[in-house]
C-alpha cells in the first residue's frame, strides 16, 4: 500500500513528462522511467516475476529500440512543440479528457471489495500454465514474435543497391 | 482508501496520457511512446485485479499481462521499422509528412 | 549319413535351385570385364548344388518298407481373401535321379563352355544365364506346387530366350529367340489355364499334401467326378491344357519349330537346351503330372493323345534329320524326335522308361552336342556337314567321343544305354492296350535314328575334306574334351542300371528293391523285341553306310538320297514347310487384323470424338458472343458511373492517421456524451 | 522485498565456508544484541554483505587493471608498470589517486543532468547484478528466487546508460559510440539470454543457487556434472562468454570505444571521477558476467573433482572466474578487432541460430535424461547440433569472405 | 496425419508458386526432393497396421445435405497412396534427369498429387469428384503446354471425353443424392447391401413411372461410364493413345500410372459396393468389354510403330485384365474364394502396372533423350550392345510387364484369371489370348529396338549415368519385391477385401 502510494505519484509525472517533454530523446526517456517505475511497482504488488520481465523487456528493448531509432531518424524538427498547434491539441483534449472522466467515473462509481492479504507469483505455477493451458498461446506468440524479428529485419534493411 | 481505486485510477490517468500522446504527438516515434503508455495502463490493471481480486489459481491476470508484454515488444519492433522504413521514403518522421493516401 | 541329413533335407533342397539362381543374380550385377569371375560364381554354386543333389538323391536310395521315398513340404507364399496359396519342395525317387543329373551334365557343360566361349566379349553375361537356366530347371524339378513349377517354366523360358538370342545382333539369333518364346509361350498360356482350372477344382496347387495334394486320390477324385464341356472329366481337360504346354516346351509337333531353331545360340546352349533343362523340364512335368492324366485308367484321353503326339513327333523328326545338312539341325531334329519317344513311353504308361530314356539322352545328346560344338570349333565355325569330311583323322578324340554318342542315340545293341532305353519305351508301347500305332511309328523312327545318325557321322568323319576350309581343323583343348569323355562314360555305364535284367532304375522309382534275374527275357515277348530292335538298329546302320559309303568329293553334289526320293526330298529338307505355314495362317493374318483394328480406331472413334469436340466448340463460340454483346456492354456502363461517383467521394481522405484517429475519438465522444445525456 | 529464499541454519562463526560472511553476521549479530527491530537487522546485514562483495570486486577491479597491463606486456614483449611499487604493484593506487584528482569537464552543449546519471547508471547495475551470484555453498549476498531474471533485468539497464552517456555529451564520437554500442549490445544480449535459457529449461528453475547445486555431483565418477560438459552446455557455454565479451565491449568486440576509430567512444567527453566510474563500471560488469557465466555452465562453486571438497567453495568459484578472465586478456591480447559489419554478422547469422539451436536440443537432452536414455541424449543432440554448426560455419566463412563494409548506423 | 499427406503436395506446390527466381532445374530438384515427403508420410501411414481405418479425417461441408469432405485410409486405398506418392516422385526425378519443366511445371505436378491422393481416400462422392475433376486440369496443363507437336489438340480431347465421362459420374451421384439423400459412400453401400436404393430411387421418382431397378441401372451405367472413359475400358479409350504419346515422359507415367488407376479404383471401390445387383445385371456386358480392352488393347498395340503408342495401348491391355476381374466379381454368387481372388488381382495389378508402365516409359523418354526425340520401332536397333545397363532395365520392366513369373506383373494376373476362371471362365479363357498377343508385341520391341545390328541413329550413344542408374533402383525393387514376396502388397488388402465382399453378398 506505501509502496502504491508512494510509486503511483512518481509513475504519473514521469507518464506526463514523457507525454508532454518537448525533445523526443527525454520523453523516451522518461517512457523508460515510467515502464521501469511500473515494473517496481509490480515488484510491490507481489508480481515479482512480472516487474522483473517489465523491466527488461521494457527498459532493456522497447526504450532502447525506441532510442535507438530516435537516433537514426534525428527529427528535423527535433524540438516540437505541442502547444504551437491548439488545432491538434484541443481535439486531443477534447477525446481524451472525456474517456478520463468516464473511466474516473466508472472507477469511483464501483469498486469490487479486495483482499488486501499479500498474494505471491508462484513461477512454476506459471510455467505450468504457460504449456499446459496457455500452450496454444505461448505457440500463437512464438510465431508472432519470430515473424516479427524476419519482418523487422526485412523492413529495416535498406533498399539492395543493385538495380 | 482503496489500493485497488487508486491503483485503477493510475492506470486510467496514464491510458488518457497515452491516447493523449497518440493524438497530438507529430513524431511518428512518440506516438508509439504513446501506445506503450495505454498497454502499460491495461497491463496495470490486470494486476491490480489478480492482487486485489478473488485468488485465482489460474492467475489469468498476470498471464495476460506477460502475453501483453511480448506483444507490446513485438508491436515495438514492427512499429519502429515501419517508422524506419516511411523515413527513409520521405525524411522525417512527422506523421503528417507522410500522407501519400490522401484521396 | 542318409538318416544324418533326413531332418535338414527341406531346406537343403530348397538350396539346390536357390544356388545358381543366385549366382545368376550375382552375376547380373558385374560387369563384363569381370567374366572369368562371374563364370567361377556360376561353376561353383553348380557345383554346390551338385553335390547337395547327390546327398539329396542319396536320401531316396534307402528302400522304404512302404512304397518310393516322398519328402514333400509346404509353406505358404501368399494369402489373399481367406485362402492362403502354398509352395512347396518334393523329393521323391524321380525328381532326385533328375535332379541329379541335371546338375551334373550341367556342371559339365559349364566345364566345357569356359573353353568354348573363352573369346566371348559377354562371357560373363553368358555363364550368368546358364545359371539361371539350371536354376530355374532344378526349380521345375523339386517343385511340389503347380504353381512353382509354372514359375520356374517360366523362368526356363526366359533364360532359353536370352541364351537363343545371345548373339543378340544376329536378326537370325534375335528372331529365333523371339520364335522360341512366344511359341513356347502359347503352350505356356494352355499350361496356365489348366493350372488355374485344376486349382478353382480342387482348391489346391500342391502335389502332395498329406492327402490334400492335387496328385492324391481326394482331389483326383474330385477332378474324375465332374465333367465339363464335350464330357471330357476336368483332370482330362485340364491334362490336355497340360500336355499342350509340354508341347510347347518340348517341341512336339506342332509347336516344334523353335527348337531347330533354337541352334542361333552358342552350341553349349543347345547342348543344354536339348539335354538337361528345357525340353527335360516338359517330359518332367508331364510324368509328375501323369497321375491326372492316367486319372481313371490307362487308357484316358489325355494318355492317348500323349502317346500319338509322341509317335507322330517322333517320326517326323526322324523323317526331316534325314533330309538336313546342318550338323546341328540335324541334331535338333534328333532330340525332337527323342522326346517324341519319351512322349510315347509317357503316353503308354512307361513313366519309368520315360525318365529313364530321358536321362540316357541327356547324357548322350549332350554328348553329342558338344562334340559338335568340339568340331565345329575345330573347323573354324563351319557347321554344313557338306562341306566336312574325313575329320575322323584329325580330330580323333573327338570322334571317339562322338562315336559312342551317335552310337547310343541309334542304339547300338548292349553296351549302349540308348538301347536299353529305347527297348524299354518300345516294350511300353508294345504292351499298351490302346492300339499299335504309336508303337508302330516308334519303330520306324528307331530305324530313321539309326539311318541319318549313320549318315551324319560317315558325312563329316569319313571321306575327304571337302572345303578347303575345313583340310587342317585343331583338335579342341582338354578342357572341352574332358567333359565329352565324363558324358560318354555316363552314357555308357547308365545301361547298367536299367536292363531287363536288373531294373533297378525302375524299381527305385517305385521304391521297391531290385534283383537280378536272368529269365526276363523270357517274359511276354522280350526277345522278340530284342531281336526287333537288333534289326531295326542294323538296317538302318546298313542303309547309311549302302547310301554314303562313298560320297563324292563335291561339297556341291546333290545328296545320293535326293535323287531317290524326288520332291519328297525338298519337302523334307523344308521341315515339311510348317514354318511357311504359321507364316502364312497365323503371324500374317494376325498383323492384318492388327492394322485393321488400328485402322478402325483411327477411322472411327477418333472421328466422333472430333465431331462432339466441334459441337461443343459452336456452342461456347455462340455463348461468347452473347456474353460480349448482351450482359459485359451493360456492366462495364455500370461501373464507369459508379467510378465517377467514387472519385468525387474520396475527397474527405485526408491522408493523416491521427487526423482520422481524433475524428474517431470525437466520434466515441460524442456517442458517450449521448448516452450519458439520455 | 518478497521473493527472497529462506537462508539456511548458522554453523560456526569461524569455519572457512562462512568466512565470507562474517562482516554481515558480526553485524546482524550486533544489531540483535542491542535488539534491533528486525527489518533494521535484515537491512544492516545486507548492506554488511553487500559493502563486503563491494569490497572484494574493488580490489578485484583494481588488481585486474593492473593485471591485465601486466599481461598484454608480457605478450607484446614488454615489461609493462614497474614504477609504482614493487613490479608495479602500487600502480592501480596510483591510477585512483590520479583519476580522482582530475579535473571534472562537461562539455557545454551537454546535458547536464543525464550527462552525470550516465556513469552511475553503468556502476549501478553492475553491483546489483554482483548481488545477486552465488559465491559459495552459504555466501551468497541476496539469495533471490528469480536471480537469473534479476540479472539480465538490470544488466539491461547499461544500454540505457550507454545511450545517456553518448547522447547527452552532445558531440560527434560519443553518439557514434553510443550508437555502435546499443547495436552492438542489443544484438549480442539475445545470444546471452538464449543461451542462459537452455540451462533454464535443463535446471527448471530461475534461481542461481539451484542451477548451481544441480551441477554437483560427478559422471563416471570424476567428470563434474557441469552444464559445459553437456553437447548443449558446450555450445551454449562458448556462445555465452562470446556473447558476454561482446557485452563488456571488450576486444574484439571493443569498437565502441575503438581508440583507432572513435576516441573513446561515449565516453569521450568524461573525465576524471566520471571517467573511472565508467572503467569501474565496466570491469564490473565484466566480474558479473564472467561470474554468472561461471555459474550457469562451470557449475559454480562446484568443486572440479571428487575429494577437493574441502577446499571452501568460494575459492573454486573465484578461481574459476579468474581462469575465464585470464581468457578474456587472453583474447584481448592476441585477436583483431572486428569490422561493424562483421560484428553484426557474426552474431545475427553465427551466434543466435546456435543458441537457438541449444534451446531444443537441451529440451531433448533433459527429455531423455529424466527417461534415463543418457547415451540416445547424447546421440541425438550431438549432430543436432553438430551438423548445423558445420554448415554454418561453411555458409559463414563463404559470406564473410566476400562481404564488402557497409556503413548501416551512420546514415544522414 | 491424413491431412498432412494431403496437404503436403499441395504446399510445395504454393512454395513453389511463391518463390520466384528458382531457376528451373532448382525448381525441379525441389519438387523432387519434396515429393519425398509424400512418400515418408504414407509409409508412416502403414506403421500403422492394416486392420480398418487407418486414419481419416472429415470436414461438414454442407451439413444440411450431408454432404462433408470426409477422407479416410483403408489398407488398399493406402496401396494406391504408395503408388501415388511414388510415381510422382519417379516422376519429378526423371522430369529434372530429362531437363523438362519449371517451377510451373513442378507445381502442377505437385498439385495433381494431392488431388490423386484425395481421389484414392474420398469417402463421399463431393471430395471424391472435385478431387477427380481436379486432376484434370494439371494434366491438360501438363500435356498442352510441354507437349509434342500435337499436344494441344491431344490435350483437348482428353480434356472433353474425360470431362464428359466425369459429367455423366456427377449426374448419376446427383440422381442419387436426389433420389437417396446421400452421396456418402459408405452410406450408399450399406443401404445397397441392405437393398434399400431400388425402392427409395421408385418413390423418389416416382413422377418418371420408372421402376427403381430400371432408374438404378441407368444411374449405375452413367457412374460406369465415367469411369470407362477414364480406365478406359474399349471403345471409349480415343483419347488416349494420342494423350499418351504427346505428353511429356513424366506426365505420361502420371496418366498411365495414376489417372487409369483411379478408374479402376472408383470401378471397384465405389461403383461396386454401390450398385451390387446392377453391376451383376451388367456383368457380362462389362465381361464382354474388358476381354474386348483385353484383345484390342494388344492387338492395336502390334499395329504400332511409334513407341509410346505402343505402350499406351499396352496400358489399356493390362487395365483390361483389372475390369475383368470386377466384371467377374460382379457376376460372383458367393464363390467368395474367386471373388476375394479376383478382387486383390485387380488391384495387384493396377498397383504393379503403375510401377512397371512408368518404368517402361521411363525407358523410353531416355531413349528419346538420348536419340533427340527420334522414338520410332524401327528408328533403333542393336541398343543391347551399346546401352546394355538400360536395356537390361527395361527388359526386366518389359518381361515383368508381359507377366513373367517372379516379377511383380506376374502375381496379379495370376490371381486375376484364377477368380475370373472360377466366375466367367470364357472370358477368361479367351482373355488369356491377350498375355500372349502382350509377349508377341513386347518381345517385338525388344528385337526390333534392342536387338539385331546397329542402328545408325544409335552410334555415339553413352550407357546410363549413375544418377539414372539410381532413379531405377526403387522401381526395380518395386518390381522384384512384389514379385518374390506378394504378401508385403497383400496382407494390406486382404482385410479389405473381405470387407467389400460382405458388403457384396451379405
Amino acid at each position: 500500500m506505501i509502496a502504491l502510494l508512494i510509486l503511483s505519484p512518481l509513475i504519473l509525472l514521469a507518464a506526463l513528462g514523457a507525454v508532454w517533454k518537448a525533445r523526443p530523446v527525454h520523453a523516451a526517456l522518461l517512457l523508460a522511467l515510467t515502464l521501469s517505475l511500473g515494473g517496481a511497482l509490480y515488484i510491490a504488488l507481489g508480481a515479482g516475476f512480472l516487474g522483473l520481465v517489465q523491466f527488461m523487456v521494457y527498459v532493456g528493448a522497447v526504450a532502447v529500440l525506441i532510442v535507438f531509432s530516435l537516433l537514426i531518424t534525428r527529427p528535423r524538427d527535433e524540438v516540437e512543440e505541442i502547444a504551437r498547434r491548439p488545432k491538434s491539441l484541443l481535439p486531443g483534449l477534447l477525446c481524451t479528457l472525456p474517456l478520463l472522466a468516464v473511466l474516473l467515473y466508472a472507477v469511483g462509481r464501483n469498486v469490487p471489495e479486495t483482499t488486501t492479504e499479500a498474494v505471491e507469483l508462484p513461477i512454476k505455477r506459471i510455467g505450468e500454465l504457460l504449456f499446459t493451458t496457455h500452450a496454444p498461446a505461448v505457440l500463437a506468440i512464438a510465431i508472432l514474435l519470430t515473424a516479427v524479428l524476419l519482418g523487422a529485419a526485412l523492413f529495416a534493411r535498406e533498399p539492395s543497391k543493385k538495380p | 482508501m482503496n489500493p485497488l481505486a487508486v491503483l485503477l485510477t493510475l492506470s486510467s490517468v496514464l491510458f488518457a496520457l497515452g491516447l493523449f500522446a497518440v493524438l497530438t504527438r507529430r513524431n511518428a516515434i512518440l506516438v508509439l511512446v504513446g501506445i506503450e503508455l495505454m498497454l502499460n495502463a491495461a497491463n496495470l490493471n490486470f494486476i491490480g485485479f489478480w492482487r486485489f481480486g478473488p485468488p485465482d489459481p489460474q492467475l489469468t491476470g498476470p498471464m495476460f499481462v506477460l502475453f501483453g508484454i511480448a506483444i507490446a515488444a513485438a508491436e515495438a519492433a514492427v512499429g519502429l521499422a515501419i517508422i524506419l522504413m516511411v523515413f527513409r521514403h520521405t525524411r522525417s518522421t512527422n506523421l503528417n509528412s507522410s500522407d501519400s493516401l490522401h484521396g | 549319413m542318409a538318416d544324418a541329413l533326413q531332418p535338414h533335407l527341406p531346406a537343403l533342397l530348397w538350396w539346390i535351385p536357390l544356388l545358381p539362381l543366385l549366382a545368376a543374380a550375382a552375376i547380373a550385377f558385374l560387369p563384363d570385364a569381370r567374366g572369368r569371375l562371374a563364370s567361377k560364381l556360376a561353376l561353383g554354386a553348380l557345383g554346390v548344388s551338385c553335390i547337395l543333389a547327390l546327398l539329396a538323391a542319396n536320401c531316396t536310395l534307402s528302400p522304404s518298407g512302404e512304397g518310393a521315398f516322398r519328402l514333400a513340404t509346404a509353406t505358404t507364399w501368399f494369402t489373399f481373401g481367406e485362402s492362403a496359396l502354398k509352395v512347396g519342395v518334393l523329393l521323391d525317387p524321380m525328381s532326385a535321379a533328375m535332379i541329379a543329373m541335371v546338375t551334373f551334365v550341367a556342371l559339365w557343360i559349364f566345364i566345357y563352355s569356359t573353353a568354348y566361349m573363352a573369346e566371348e566379349k559377354r562371357f560373363g553375361r553368358f555363364f550368368g544365364f546358364l545359371s539361371l537356366f539350371c536354376g530355374a530347371m532344378l526349380m521345375v524339378l523339386l517343385a511340389n506346387s503347380l504353381l512353382l513349377l509354372f514359375i520356374a517354366w517360366e523362368l526356363v523360358g526366359l533364360a532359353s530366350y536370352l541364351l537363343i538370342g545371345f548373339y543378340f545382333e544376329k536378326p537370325s539369333a534375335a528372331a529365333a529367340a523371339q520364335k522360341a518364346f512366344i511359341t513356347t509361350r502359347v503352350g505356356d498360356m494352355a499350361f496356365f489355364l489348366g493350372m488355374i482350372w485344376l486349382y478353382r477344382q480342387t482348391g489346391t496347387l500342391l502335389f502332395y499334401d498329406g492327402g490334400n495334394g492335387l496328385l492324391e486320390s481326394g482331389a483326383l477324385a474330385s477332378l474324375a467326378g465332374t465333367t465339363t464341356i464335350g464330357g471330357l472329366t476336368v483332370s482330362a481337360a485340364a491334362a490336355l491344357l497340360l500336355l499342350v504346354g509340354a508341347m510347347g516346351k518340348s517341341g512336339q509337333v506342332p509347336l516344334h519349330t523353335w527348337l531347330p531353331d533354337a541352334m542361333e545360340g552358342p552350341t553349349p546352349v543347345s547342348a543344354l537346351i536339348h539335354a538337361a533343362t528345357m525340353v527335360a523340364a516338359a517330359l518332367f512335368m508331364v510324368a509328375r503330372t501323369h497321375p491326372i492324366f492316367s486319372n481313371g485308367g490307362d487308357l484316358t484321353i489325355p494318355l492317348t493323345a500323349t502317346a500319338w503326339v509322341g509317335g507322330i513327333t517322333a517320326l517326323y523328326a526322324a523323317c526331316v534329320a534325314v533330309a538336313q545338312y546342318d550338323f546341328k539341325r540335324i541334331l535338333a531334329y534328333s532330340t525332337i524326335s527323342q522326346l517324341g519317344f519319351m512322349m510315347v513311353a509317357l503316353g503308354t504308361g512307361g513313366v519309368g522308361a520315360a525318365m529313364f530314356h530321358l536321362i540316357a539322352h541327356a547324357f548322350f545328346k549332350a554328348l553329342l552336342f558338344l562334340s559338335a560344338g568340339s568340331v565345329i570349333h575345330g573347323c573354324h565355325g563351319e557347321q554344313d556337314i557338306r562341306n566336312m569330311g574325313g575329320l575322323s583323322k584329325p580330330l580323333r578324340r573327338t570322334f571317339l567321343a562322338y562315336a559312342i554318342g551317335m552310337m547310343a542315340l541309334s542304339g547300338f545293341p548292349f553296351l549302349f544305354s540308348g538301347f536299353w532305353s529305347k527297348e524299354a519305351i518300345l516294350h511300353s508301347a508294345q504292351i499298351w492296350p490302346g492300339g499299335m500305332g504309336p508303337f508302330a511309328l516308334a519303330v520306324a523312327a528307331a530305324l530313321l535314328t539309326a539311318f541319318y545318325m549313320t549318315r551324319q557321322a560317315l558325312l563329316v568323319f569319313f571321306g575327304k575334306p571337302r572345303q578347303p576350309g575345313v583340310e587342317h581343323p585343331h583338335e579342341s583343348p582338354a578342357v572341352m574334351l574332358v567333359p565329352l569323355y565324363v558324358l560318354a562314360a555316363g552314357a555308357v555305364l547308365l545301361s547298367l542300371i536299367a536292363t531287363p535284367f536288373w531294373p533297378w532304375f525302375e524299381k527305385w522309382l517305385h521304391g521297391e528293391v531290385a534283383h537280378f534275374h536272368g529269365g526276363a527275357l523270357g517274359e511276354h515277348g522280350a526277345v522278340g523285341l530284342l531281336i526287333l530292335s537288333l534289326v531295326l538298329v542294323s538296317v538302318g546302320v546298313g542303309l547309311g553306310w549302302l547310301l554314303y559309303r562313298r560320297v563324292s568329293n563335291d561339297s556341291r553334289a546333290r545328296d545320293p538320297l535326293s535323287g531317290k526320293l524326288g520332291p519328297v526330298w525338298g519337302f523334307l529338307e523344308r521341315a515339311m514347310g510348317f514354318d511357311a505355314l504359321y507364316q502364312k495362317c497365323i503371324i500374317g493374318p494376325l498383323a492384318v487384323l492388327a492394322s485393321l483394328i488400328d485402322a478402325l480406331e483411327l477411322g472411327i472413334l477418333v472421328p466422333i470424338m472430333a465431331a462432339g469436340e466441334s459441337v461443343l466448340k459452336a456452342f461456347g463460340r455462340l455463348t461468347g458472343a452473347s456474353d460480349e454483346r448482351g450482359i459485359n456492354a451493360g456492366f462495364d456502363g455500370a461501373c464507369r458511373g459508379l467510378k465517377r461517383r467514387a472519385a468525387d467521394a474520396s475527397h474527405s481522405q485526408s491522408g493523416r492517421i491521427q487526423a482520422y484517429l481524433r475524428t474517431i475519438g470525437l466520434g466515441i465522444t460524442a456517442l458517450l456524451l449521448l448516452y450519458f445525456c439520455l | 522485498m518478497t521473493f527472497l529464499i529462506a537462508q539456511t541454519e548458522e554453523p560456526s562463526l569461524w569455519s572457512p565456508e562462512w568466512l565470507p560472511l562474517l562482516p554481515k553476521r558480526l553485524v546482524e549479530n550486533l544489531l540483535e544484541h542491542f535488539n534491533a527491530p528486525e527489518w533494521l537487522i535484515s537491512l544492516g546485514g545486507t548492506g554488511a554483505g553487500a559493502a563486503t562483495v563491494l569490497a572484494v570486486f574493488m580490489t578485484g577491479f583494481a588488481l585486474l587493471s593492473l593485471i591485465e597491463r601486466k599481461t598484454l606486456a608480457r605478450v607484446q614483449n614488454r615489461i609493462g608498470p614497474n614504477r609504482a611499487g614493487w613490479f608495479g604493484i602500487l600502480q592501480p593506487v596510483a591510477d585512483g589517486i590520479k583519476m580522482l584528482t582530475k579535473e571534472d569537464i562537461v562539455p557545454a552543449k551537454a546535458e547536464k543532468l543525464l550527462h552525470l546519471l550516465a556513469p552511475i547508471l553503468i556502476v549501478v547495475p553492475a553491483i546489483l547484478a554482483l548481488g545477486v551470484l552465488p559465491y559459495g555453498k552459504e555466501w551468497i549476498p541476496v539469495p533471490m528466487e528469480l536471480g537469473l531474471l534479476f540479472f539480465f533485468a538490470v544488466g539491461s539497464l547499461t544500454e540505457l546508460a550507454v545511450f545517456m552517456a553518448g547522447w547527452a555529451s552532445g558531440s560527434k564520437f560519443p553518439m557514434l559510440g553510443a550508437m555502435r554500442a546499443i547495436s552492438q549490445m542489443v544484438s549480442y544480449e539475445l545470444p546471452l539470454v538464449l543461451s542462459a535459457i537452455a540451462v533454464i529449461m535443463v535446471s527448471g528453475t530461475l534461481s542461481l543457487p539451484d542451477i548451481v547445486s544441480q551441477q554437483g555431483g560427478f559422471h563416471l565418477g570424476f567428470l563434474p556434472a557441469w552444464n559445459i560438459l553437456t553437447p548443449w552446455g558446450l555450445v551454449g557455454g562458448l556462445v555465452f562468454f562470446i556473447a558476454s565479451i561482446a557485452e563488456a565491449n571488450r576486444c574484439p568486440f571493443d569498437l565502441p570505444e575503438g581508440e583507432s576509430e572513435i576516441v573513446a567512444g561515449h565516453m569521450t567527453e568524461y573525465s576524471g571521477f566520471k571517467y573511472a566510474l565508467f572503467f569501474m563500471g565496466e570491469y564490473l560488469g565484466l566480474f558479473a558476467i564472467s561470474g554468472l557465466g561461471v555459474t550457469l555452465f562451470l557449475g559454480g562453486w562446484q568443486a572440479p573433482l571428487p575429494g577437493l571438497d574441502f577446499v571452501p567453495s568460494w575459492i573454486w568459484f573465484f578461481g574459476k572466474l579468474a581462469v575465464i578472465i585470464f581468457f578474456f586478456l587472453w583474447i584481448r591480447a592476441t585477436w583483431p578487432r572486428l569490422r561493424m559489419d562483421q560484428l553484426m554478422r557474426f552474431g545475427w547469422l553465427g551466434l543466435i541460430p546456435l543458441s537457438l539451436l541449444t534451446i531444443p536440443a537441451a529440451g531433448i537432452w533433459s527429455l531423455l535424461q529424466r527417461s534415463q536414455h543418457g547415451l540416445l541424449a547424447w546421440l541425438v543432440t550431438v549432430p543436432l547440433l553438430l551438423v548445423p554448426f558445420v554448415i554454418m560455419t561453411v555458409l559463414f566463412n563463404k559470406r564473410l569472405a566476400r562481404s564488402n563494409r557497409t556503413y548501416r548506423f551512420a546514415e544522414s | 496425419m491424413l491431412l498432412t499427406l494431403l496437404l503436403a503436395p499441395l504446399t510445395g506446390a504454393a512454395l513453389l508458386a511463391a518463390w520466384r527466381g528458382a531457376g528451373e532445374r532448382t525448381a525441379g530438384r525441389f519438387a523432387a526432393w519434396w515429393s519425398l515427403l509424400p512418400i515418408l508420410l504414407v509409409a508412416l501411414l502403414g506403421s500403422r497396421g492394416t486392420d480398418g481405418t487407418m486414419a481419416d479425417w472429415t470436414l461438414p461441408w454442407i451439413p444440411d445435405a450431408g454432404i462433408n469432405l470426409s477422407f479416410a485410409v483403408d489398407g488398399t486405398s493406402w496401396l494406391f497412396l504408395l503408388l501415388t506418392s511414388l510415381v510422382t516422385a519417379f516422376a519429378l526425378a526423371i522430369s529434372v534427369k530429362l531437363g523438362i519443366g519449371g517451377r510451373a511445371y513442378a507445381a502442377l505436378i505437385l498439385v495433381m498429387e494431392t488431388m490423386l491422393l484425395g481421389v484414392f481416400t474420398a469417402r463421399h462422392f463431393i471430395p471424391f469428384f472435385l478431387c477427380w475433376e481436379m486432376t484434370l486440369i494439371p494434366a491438360y496443363l501438363l500435356i498442352r503446354l510441354w507437349g509434342g507437336p500435337n499436344a494441344p489438340r491431344a490435350a483437348r480431347r482428353f480434356f472433353i471425353v474425360t470431362l464428359g465421362g466425369g459429367v455423366c459420374m456427377l449426374l448419376g451421384f446427383l440422381a442419387l443424392q436426389i433420389g437417396v439423400g446421400t452421396m456418402d459412400f459408405g452410406k450408399l453401400a450399406t443401404m445397397a447391401s441392405e437393398d434399400g436404393l431400388a425402392p427409395t430411387l421408385a418413390t423418389a421418382f416416382a413422377g418418371t413411372g420408372l421402376t427403381g431397378a430400371t432408374l438404378l441401372t441407368i444411374i449405375a451405367v452413367a457412374v460406369l461410364l465415367g469411369l470407362a472413359v477414364k480406365i478406359p475400358i474399349v471403345p471409349f479409350h480415343a483419347w488416349l493413345p494420342d494423350a499418351y504419346a504427346e505428353a511429356p515422359t513424366p506426365v505420361t507415367m502420371l496418366l498411365t500410372g495414376l489417372l487409369s488407376k483411379m478408374g479402376v479404383y472408383g470401378l471397384l471401390r465405389v461403383f461396386l459396393p454401390i450398385f451390387p445387383d446392377t453391376f451383376t445385371v451388367l456383368a457380362p456386358w462389362l465381361a464382354a468389354l474388358a476381354v474386348a480392352t483385353v484383345l484390342l488393347g494388344a492387338l492395336a498395340a502390334l499395329a504400332q510403330k511409334d513407341l509410346k503408342r505402343l505402350l499406351a495401348y499396352s496400358s489399356v491391355n493390362h487395365l483390361g485384365y483389372c475390369v475383368l476381374a470386377a466384371a467377374a466379381v460382379a457376376a460372383s454368387s458367393g464363390d467368395r474364394e474367386s471373388a476375394s481372388s479376383a478382387i486383390s488381382g485387380a488391384f495387384l495389378q493396377a498397383f504393379n502396372h503403375g510401377i512397371i508402365a512408368s518404368a517402361l516409359f521411363f525407358g523410353v523418354g531416355l531413349l528419346e533423350a538420348r536419340s533427340g526425340g527420334l522414338r520410332g520401332l524401327d528408328d533403333f536397333g542393336g541398343l543391347r550392345a551399346r546401352v546394355p545397363v538400360l536395356c537390361g532395365l527395361m527388359g526386366l520392366a518389359i518381361f515383368a510387364s508381359l507377366g513373367l513369373p517372379g516379377l511383380s506383373g506376374f502375381i496379379g494376373e495370376f490371381l486375376i484369371f484364377n477368380g475370373t476362371f472360377g466366375l466367367l471362365p470364357w472370358a477368361a479363357a479367351v482373355s488369356v489370348l491377350g498375355l500372349l498377343f502382350t509377349a508377341v508385341f513386347l518381345l517385338r520391341l525388344i528385337r526390333k529396338v534392342f536387338h539385331g545390328p546397329l542402328g545408325k541413329s544409335v552410334s555415339g550413344w553413352s550407357d546410363l549415368s549413375a544418377s539414372e542408374r539410381w532413379l531405377f533402383v526403387p522401381v526395380i525393387v518395386m518390381i522384384v519385391v512384389p514379385g518374390l514376396w506378394p504378401q508385403a502388397l497383400l496382407h494390406f488388402l486382404n482385410a479389405d477385401t473381405l470387407r467389400l465382399l460382405d458388403l457384396l453378398n451379405p
